[in-house]
């Protein structure tokens, strides 16, 4: 039974990763799950220099969701890789994304030539839809044109392979996998947070000091897969999918819909071994359906 | 060492009104500290994030914890209506919790913010005064506190027990002198009692509340100001769940 | 304690609505709800002839949420006149609007005309964000031209206001709600649908017939606050609140965004008397916050 | 009239692996007829929709109806867990159900369309031969039809009880006869026992399923197709919900 996954190069052992920001850089689920048994850790968003994020409350549950606004808080690349990769440079069986996030082309391209030396970055996601944070972010991502140049960009300084991290916040998600298709992206892996709000209705006024959030959850995982399956069947590139990916029949789901590999976020904060727990139904699958190797699942609902 | 397990649900009582104590059999408690806190997760699937409870008390032998609880909102109310026998999925123990130090302790707690002191006070080395403050003469748990504390002052907003006006209040009005204070309650009453330990040159501690998602330290979501750049983030920002909730009161922004 | 709110001269006795399509005309809920109780019944979609909607299945439930591909399924305006007009003669006390849908132009024209004389019919509600049909629907709600100009062409042959009913499926909700003011419309209303998908993961097929659906429920509540809230910081005309509105909190958390009416679908479904609980709630809520006139509360928070 | 309430669970029982029978006391009774279903609703706010469930018994002296049912997924399983003293909260009844005809009656009931059969034999008027159709011997209810149906022939999948076969391989082996035949049961089956009463030139009442959300006509999610324009719909769409679950064969494509 082969489980292993190829995305632009990089051999996964499988396909699940936790997404972005909502595992750190796996230190604090390290007492629940054994990292080496990960397709990938996903790294928080790092900056070229430390962000403090954004003032609480950052976070609110909505009904079988939650909104963030946490605004990409991070210490910045030079403490991330002397602590973070340093941290996981016992985990050799699990492939290292960093997740790489800016308010401007420079800084971006900063982060990106920082990291194109350490080895333990076997790939980087380029979160160009974070709704959390004024400049950057979501800005870079809801216009194709945008997609395009950055994501150029971040290519002709990057070593290792390119993720696009696209925003669900768009009118046709297939343009915009397709401008980063375009800009020469490795992959892109989507769907990132549907911005949200609410409203405190006894006191008044927003919930979150940023007054909005980005919401993901179980919620949000029909628009995801309905957003990966569109773009499974506009690009050729691989494609990570994520949103709401709760239990094995969400990571199928999205995998039948078109994704090579899948990361679970949100489903970490309620259930710390979600990740294993996936991947162990995911085997279960393949032994009851006959699946010889799981990439012949991905994409074949049509 | 962090569990996340189904528990079991020995004992619930009503306190006061709204006011909840209970009891569960878990694993947890065999590493959980005064201070420390659990998450308490909902049975239905539309309440995606955990409840933090702080630790009331603790029996090891017994393998037991307790917290004390208000009912609020969705989660708190489901849990309410929990039954010996029952069970609850939780996750524990979280947090850092209060070191335990001094000859002579001032340990306070605000409305909701007394039922972590109560662990806190029995197991403190040295003399214990216990500061408590209440909305009106609902006074939940305060009897527990006379078996474990040296010292039990009450404090109401409406006067009808003990000092009328708040814990600081009472304090001032007691002088008290200690080597260390704990504190648990509202932000404003924490203000102030910062600043009662600032003025009489106290080392304070302080349990720090804020909306919480992973409880493990992963999300960030529930940083609290911090003074100086703090060491985790490199920025003016910690953790309540991981680097706290307890902090020294000249760490953070109060 | 003053509950009606005035919409483009119409005057509804309180601000609860039913959304269209979850409520038919009313007749089937007529058993659970006085529909004279109602601000107004908002009637499913009607075309210029009948509709034969699409394949089933139509319905499927996903996490705190549904999907639905009716596709518009409608008999057609005459018989909806002759019909369901008729019916609500005897409901004096609650406005009607009349949700309008086409496949182009001139169909919109048609029934818009068609309705123009009926005196039971207050106030019009054109659809240009149904996700469910192939030609039309949401493909006149994603452009801000294509919007623009179907405000102005149906405005300029209606008799009754028109409430232009936009699609969530857009990168920015405050360009379309522009565009639909700019062509003239009195109101809008907000959300409609956001397209989904469920994939079965045992079948290895669509659960939907149509592949996508459009999703509604309290899962897409905190998506229709922010952009209700974010149309009425850039429009002038009135907004109907709408999208997985459930309990009075929710209905006044719309308000209090900037919602001078709200709609309940979904929540019909689960509760029938959804809409009733939800005004009683409001009134309570109005007698302990002391609030005089609900208009006092609309957009307030900022 | 319809009744949405919170209905007392009496009795819940394990029939068969995964089978379930629910009796539940509600004011629905009254107002019930065979064929009928109720919507019961899941406690978790994250599962919205209602489960339509058909009837298998009523009793109106007591007050009380029973379901019997089949755990595939969040709600049946859910379900199968509500106790005696449980609240269950419930909408009915729902749909047209059987008319009541004939002297010479044939019951169908295939899997887990067997259930709504049984009220419905012990209210027929004349004669009722049960056809029941089972995947393997757990023959659920079928004790049960003894006492209210005439005769009593059981098919199944895989021979190991009666006719080895469908319940249509069991009527052309029987060669029944009746006045009017009612069925229930997965699709093929309604194709097939609608094909055997058009041959043998006998009037034939199906129950229809299809997924549901309002249970009460409004949403038109429940379509099934109808051989002319329909009343209502004034397209070839008839609600299962409300303009069935039963239709004569004749009027739906099956
Ligand atoms: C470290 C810590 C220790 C705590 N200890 C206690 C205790 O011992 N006893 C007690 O009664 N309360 C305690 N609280 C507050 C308690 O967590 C909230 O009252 C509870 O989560 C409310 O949940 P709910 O579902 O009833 O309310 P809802 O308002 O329905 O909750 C919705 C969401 O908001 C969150 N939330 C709501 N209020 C708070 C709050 N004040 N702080 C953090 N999150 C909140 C919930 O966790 C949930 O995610 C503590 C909070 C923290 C952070
Ligand atoms: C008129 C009618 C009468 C029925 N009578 C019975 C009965 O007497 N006994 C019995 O065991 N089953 C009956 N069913 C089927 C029963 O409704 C489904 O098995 C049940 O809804 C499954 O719910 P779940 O939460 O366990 O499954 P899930 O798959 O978790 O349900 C998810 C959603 O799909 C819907 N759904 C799933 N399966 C079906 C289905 N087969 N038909 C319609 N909706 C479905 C559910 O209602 C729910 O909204 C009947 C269905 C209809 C339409
Ligand atoms: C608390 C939190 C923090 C996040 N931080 C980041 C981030 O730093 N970079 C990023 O690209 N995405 C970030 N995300 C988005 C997730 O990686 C993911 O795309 C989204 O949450 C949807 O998946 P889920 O529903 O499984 O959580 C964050 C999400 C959450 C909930
Ligand atoms: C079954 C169903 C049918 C609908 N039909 C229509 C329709 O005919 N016209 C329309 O403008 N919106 C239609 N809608 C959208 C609703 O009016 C509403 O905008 C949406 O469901 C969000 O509100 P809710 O979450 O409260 O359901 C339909 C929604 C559902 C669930
Ligand atoms: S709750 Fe996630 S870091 Fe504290
Ligand atoms: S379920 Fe709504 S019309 Fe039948």
């Amino acid at each position: 039974m082969k489980t292993s996954v190829n995305i632009a190069g990089v051999e996964f052992q499988n396909p699940v990763m936790e997404a972005s920001g909502t595992f750190g850089s796996g230190m604090e689920y390290s007492e629940f799950v054994d990292l080496n048994k990960l397709g990938a850790v996903v790294t928080k968003g790092v900056a070229n220099v430390p962000w403090p994020g954004n003032p609480t409350p950052r976070i609110t549950e909505v009904r079988s969701g939650m909104l963030n606004a946490i605004g990409l808080q991070n210490p910045g690349v030079e403490v991330f890789c002397e602590r973070d990769l340093k941290f996981l440079e016992q985990y050799k069986n699990t492939k290292v994304i960093v997740n790489v996030c800016g308010h401007s082309a420079e800084e971006y391209i900063e982060v990106v030539e920082r990291l194109a030396n350490e080895s333990r970055v076997d790939m980087l996601e380029i979160n160009i839809s974070c709704p959390n944070v004024k400049e950057g972010g979501i800005a870079f991502g809801q216009a194709p044109k945008a997609v395009e140049e950055i994501t150029r960009l971040v290519k002709s300084h990057a070593k290792q392979p390119i993720v696009m991290k696209l925003s669900p916040n768009v009118t046709d998600i297939k343009v915009m996998a397709k401008a980063a298709e375009a800009g020469g992206a490795d992959a892109i892996s989507l769907i990132n947070t549907l911005t949200g709000m609410k409203i405190d209705v006894e006191r008044q006024n927003f919930v979150l000091a940023n007054k909005t959030g980005g919401m993901s959850g179980p919620a949000v995982h029909p628009i995801a897969v309905r957003m990966v399956y569109e773009c499974a069947n506009s690009v050729s590139i691989p494609i990570i999918g994520m949103g709401g990916i709760t239990t094995w029949e969400d990571a199928i789901e999205m995998m039948l819909a078109g994704a090579t590999a899948v990361s679970v976020g949100t489903a970490n904060f309620f259930n710390p071994t979600a990740t294993m727990d996936i991947l162990s139904g995911i085997e279960d699958y393949m032994v009851r359906k006959k699946i010889e190797d799981i990439n012949s699942i991905v994409g074949i609902v049509k | 060492m962090k569990i996340k397990e189904t528990a079991k649900v020995l004992n619930q009582s009503k306190l006061a009104e709204g006011i909840f104590s209970l009891t569960i059999a878990t694993t947890a408690s065999e590493y959980a500290i005064p201070g420390q806190f659990i998450n308490i997760f909902s049975k239905d699937a539309s309440n995606l994030l955990p409840r933090p409870i702080s630790i009331c008390e603790i029996d090891k032998a017994a393998g037991t914890l307790r917290m004390v609880y208000r009912v609020v909102g969705k989660g708190t109310t489901e849990f309410s209506s929990l039954k010996a026998g029952d069970t609850a999925e939780i996750m524990g123990p979280l947090g850092n919790g209060f070191p335990l130090e001094g000859e002579k302790a001032i340990v306070v707690g605000g409305g909701i913010g007394v039922p972590p002191m109560l662990e806190l006070a029995k197991q403190l080395p040295g003399s214990v005064t216990a500061v408590m403050g209440y909305r009106n003469d609902d006074l939940f748990l305060s009897e527990e506190f006379t078996d474990v504390a040296s010292d039990l002052i009450i404090a109401t907003d409406d006067g009808s027990v003990g000092v009328h006006g708040t814990v600081v209040d009472a304090m001032v009005e007691n002088e008290l002198e200690a080597d260390v204070i704990y504190a648990c309650g509202p932000k404003p009453m924490l203000r102030a009692v910062a600043q009662y330990a600032a003025e009489h040159n106290i080392k304070c501690y302080v349990s720090m509340e804020e909306r919480m998602a992973c409880g493990v330290g992963a999300c960030l979501g529930c940083v609290c100001q911090s003074k100086d750049v703090d060491d985790h983030s490199h920025v003016h920002n910690k953790r309540v769940c991981k680097d706290g909730p307890v902090f020294l009161s000249t760490e953070v922004v109060l």
